[in-house]
């Protein structure tokens, strides 16, 4: 375990009117080389939270996550400019496994849970396999990554809700829509647990393993303080997650009902 | 070969979870004892619920880590959910701390009867003012403290102590006095702090917070030592145990039991299933019969 | 760049050998000063001759050792010969222990017209009773001891202060009003003990043991955080100091000093000058002119 | 740095009336691992004190010491037996240059000061130098390591105090008579102070370079409270020693003059 290291930002990325990526020099070496689906705590010096790695850079020793402002966090880091500094920890948590040669993978991220997608799919077709893509918003202007996905030979398919690009409707519609075309051997899914719910009862129904990213309140991404397990099993999703295979989903009773404040309070969803 | 009674009560081996440590949900604390433990200590609560501190509320330091989680709690009424789906297989202890004897005898007497022990949280060093060792540094108000959870409860009451006192024995006889059936230490440690060179920051958004880890166990067996001596009742030792030979030292030194906290994060609950098999192949190649004979074993050689 | 002035004396750097680690002859306090480091602070020593304990006086431990050498002393008779001897080119302090506020004021005329400073060790945690830290951990007989000293002799007097206390920050109040020039901290910490587990066999001959090392850097910040805001003297910051970085921390927490002990295990008395050069290095590419703006930074963050 | 492990003694051997080698199964491998002229801290659970390595077996893994009974420490150990146990740790020191390939070295040894002169003899002959070795005591009975060295291929030149075995006189006697007709291109030395002292003298009178192995009390034997340092160096005998080229025994001032106690005293010889 590291202490947070305090790096500048070396590049913004205004991905669309609400989310911005935030990219590092980052030594790629020993336990800082991370896997796609990890996370970094980020330290703005008042809070520290967690985000998820979206961009992997090997060659230029870079590190990047994309950030979506909705809080008093998230807003105070998008007024960030180039320059200043963030404390960072991480890598942090299992991440995906992406070991599918000769296979049809199916990646579905909801608005800022695209985060983890282009790691995972840059692995994949490097493993060899085919990797198909939904990028899921409320508006054509909230889509990420469709440009940078479609550069590395992903299928590229869109959703928004209110059909102003792509598919009009939730991700779960564009997800059944495509299964009655396409046959996959897998899937992989991130966003907001409403979302990932029902894409868990179809994706379970088709009988298709997948890996879901989930979130939960975090303190110490260690595995120790608690704060982050779940119910029934009492996995750590900072340790044991945040990503979960299909079977393990199954034994998460709470997912889909209710996470924990910092309290401990239960909130439904 | 591991079994041991203390305070009336049959532990399966001398191996606790500390309190704090993955034991803010029901569904962890059972993992733990699905792992080997013979019993488990709730996350301290409250009263009222407490959202604890911001983050960072933990960073590494040499030989372990420093925490102020800020003693975060969903509050008496919603934790009942937690205590009453703890495995009774194991021994449920149930941390608990407030800011008066009223709060702890309140607390003692609303969930005495879903757990087997209550130990007393008197001893935070990142509590909020008036709370945790703000207590356990004042041996006239952790007596009363004590003595006013007795008398609201039946099940055993162990006191759990700070080692950030001038004495830590002048504290266990105050506790022993108030009729603590048990004395649990240490809580972490200092506090200490860490400061981010580059930018000057505190790394802890309190700044302040309590070291615990392999680094703190030297302390934490002296403690343990020395209460051993001043006392009649159990002492339970805590602080940086890794391994059995830890666990041998501080059985050694005094405890009848221990409990472990910060390794968890480099071994994960698995920790439980190791010692326990290590410490039974320990005492099955040497001259002990039982746990018990080795409670305090040093103290016979000098 | 590395210059800086404290209690008046002109150190060339921030980087003082702490008392008691190759500190028993001139000789090698003379090489340490040739190693880098501005000053030098004596083994500590008393009136009359100490053997110390009986060995093992040290053993290692997680991050750091615990020793017990027990406070040995060729008694200030002898000590004045090393006194003489040490080059006056760097800070010469001694430091002196006793049981009284005579002995210590005693201890002080017979030295000053050999050195820079004296330090008060009112503070080892394996010192024989009435002597170390059960003068430390007491406000009024510590204040009443500097108060002594100060009104025998000219030079500047620091009181080196043990953690091992409820409050420090009341004791350097108390060091503070009895006329202390600066405050040292942490002496080493708990103490704390190891145990054999083949034999049962406490290591260190005197069972407990002071810790000291890069395990204790936590909370000797802490302490110097605490100070610092508590007194208007200089805060002299050690405790598990092993490279610039922890310089610097103890800068920022409020150090205008810095002494350096254990380390010297590992790195030998080089450390001084590597530091030195890194220190030197880290100030020249930040926006700091001195080490005197560095002290206390930490502070105006939050 | 290590703690002290308790191993069981496994043989002892009766050197001579007042001498005894007590043998350890040693692991030889890391940090372990020994050089000749290396000494050990040995905890017998009341004190503990250096003692040189006198045996080491890379083959069996064994270490071993040699103990003279001269005090209440030594006393005890020599009571001990077969099986029962001890303290041991390190090995400590900077140990001797062995490294004499067709050089013809010189070592003398006086009394338990024979100790390293094992190790050292075998360490120097695998290197292809040729060893003489003086062993000096103050009667026949006395004399250490006679035969095992002959057996190692050593020429061994005794030296009795009384004339009862070898040559009748002082070592320094000894080594002035052999420097009359051998040339050694270098010497190891090691036994009581007042014994080194002329000896010292006689090599640098002589121009031969040469090693010296000295004691001074010791604490903690890893460098750090400062028993153990010589004036005017200050050098710390635990770590920086205990063996010590002529080149710096020359600075080290005290060297024949006086030792401290553990308080610090001196103590003129
Ligand atoms: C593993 C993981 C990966 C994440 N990756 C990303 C990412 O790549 N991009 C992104 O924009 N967001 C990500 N998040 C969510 C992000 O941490 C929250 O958006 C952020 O913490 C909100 O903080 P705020 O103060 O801006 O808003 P608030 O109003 O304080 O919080 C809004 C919601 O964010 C969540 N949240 C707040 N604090 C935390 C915390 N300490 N730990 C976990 N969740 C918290 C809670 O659900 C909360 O209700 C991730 C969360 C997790 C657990
Ligand atoms: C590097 C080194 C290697 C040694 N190797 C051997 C050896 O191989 N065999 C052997 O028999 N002896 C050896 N000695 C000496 C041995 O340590 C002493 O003989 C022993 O400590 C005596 O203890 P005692 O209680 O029996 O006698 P005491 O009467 O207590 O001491 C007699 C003398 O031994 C010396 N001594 C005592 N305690 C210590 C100590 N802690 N450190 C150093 N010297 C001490 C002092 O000169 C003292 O005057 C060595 C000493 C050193 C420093
Ligand atoms: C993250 C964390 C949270 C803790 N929370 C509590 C707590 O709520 N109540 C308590 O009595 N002790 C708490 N502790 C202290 C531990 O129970 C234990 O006393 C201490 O950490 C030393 O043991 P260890 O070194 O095995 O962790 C906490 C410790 C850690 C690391
Ligand atoms: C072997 C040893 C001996 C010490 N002796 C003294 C002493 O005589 N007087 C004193 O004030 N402090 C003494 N100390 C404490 C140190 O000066 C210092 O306060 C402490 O070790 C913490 O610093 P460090 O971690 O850099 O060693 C001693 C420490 C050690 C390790
Ligand atoms: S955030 Fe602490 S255990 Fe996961
Ligand atoms: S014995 Fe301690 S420095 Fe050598």
């Amino acid at each position: 375990m590291k202490s947070p290291e305090v790096l500048e930002i070396k590049e913004i990325i205004e991905e669309t009117p609400t989310i911005k990526t935030f990219i590092f020099d980052w030594e790629m070496e020993g336990e800082n080389i991370p896997y796609p689906g990890q996370f970094l705590m980020v330290w703005n010096f008042k809070d520290e939270k967690p985000m998820s790695i979206s961009h992997m850079n090997f060659k230029n020793n870079e590190i990047g996550f994309t950030v979506k402002a909705i809080g008093p966090f998230t807003n105070n880091i998008h007024t960030l400019k180039e320059g200043d500094n963030l404390g960072i920890r991480g890598p942090f948590g299992n991440g995906f496994n992406c070991d599918f040669k000769d296979k049809h993978v199916l990646a579905v991220g909801g608005g800022v849970g695209m985060g983890p997608f282009i790691p995972f799919s840059e692995e994949c077709i490097n493993n060899g396999g085919e990797v198909d893509v939904i990028s899921a918003a409320t508006t054509k202007d909230e889509l990420l990554f469709v440009e940078e996905l479609e550069d590395l030979g992903v299928n590229v398919y869109t959703c928004t809700d209110d059909g102003t690009c792509g598919f009009k409707g939730f991700a779960t519609d564009r997800v059944n829509d495509l299964l009655k075309t396409n046959h996959y051997d897998s899937a992989a899914v991130c966003g907001p647990e409403v979302m990932m719910k029902p894409i868990f009862d179809l994706l379970e129904e088709n009988n298709i393993p997948a890996q879901y990213d989930i979130g939960r309140y975090m303190k110490c991404a260690i595995g120790i303080c608690g704060q982050c397990c779940v119910d029934n099993t009492g996995w750590r999703v900072c340790k044991d997650g945040p990503v979960f295979s299909e079977k393990q989903l199954r034994q998460i009773t709470e997912f889909g009902k209710y996470q924990r404040e910092p309290s401990g309070i239960k909130q439904y969803y | 070969m591991l079994e041991t009674n203390v305070c009336g009560l049959n532990f399966k081996n001398p191996l606790l979870l500390a309190a704090g440590v993955m034991g803010s949900h029901a569904s962890s604390l059972n993992w733990i004892l699905n792992s080997g433990a013979s019993g488990v200590v709730t996350k301290s609560f409250s009263i009222e619920p407490n959202p604890g501190y911001h983050n960072p509320t933990t960073v590494p330091v040499e030989g372990g880590i420093i925490n102020a989680i800020g003693l975060s709690s969903p509050g008496v009424e919603n934790f009942k959910e937690e205590l009453e789906q703890i495995d009774s297989k194991g021994v449920r202890v149930a941390s608990i701390y407030g800011a008066s004897p009223e709060e702890f005898s309140y607390l003692a007497s609303e969930i005495e009867d879903l757990i087997d022990v209550i130990e007393l949280n008197v001893s935070c060093p990142h509590a909020m003012c008036g709370y945790g060792s703000s207590i356990g540094q004042d041996p006239t108000l952790t007596e009363k403290i004590v003595k006013a959870t007795k008398e609201s409860c039946k099940v055993p009451v162990w006191t759990k102590l700070t080692p950030n006192v001038t004495s830590i024995s002048e504290i266990a006889i105050a506790a022993e006095k108030g009729g603590s059936d048990a004395i649990t230490l240490i809580n972490s440690l200092g506090p200490g702090m860490k400061i981010d060179i580059k930018t000057g920051n505190p790394i802890l958004s309190n700044k302040f917070g309590g070291m615990s880890g392999p680094a703190i166990k030297p302390i934490a067996l002296r403690c343990v030592w020395d209460v051993y001596d001043s006392v009649e009742i159990p002492v339970i030792g805590v602080g940086g145990i890794s391994n059995y030979k830890d666990v041998v030292e501080f059985l050694y030194a005094g405890a009848s039991l221990v409990q472990i906290g910060t390794s968890i994060m480099d071994y994960g609950p698995e920790i439980f299933k190791t010692i326990n098999t290590d410490l039974n192949e320990f005492i099955e190649n040497s001259d002990f019969n039982s746990i018990n004979d080795m409670v305090g074993y040093a103290h016979k050689k000098i």
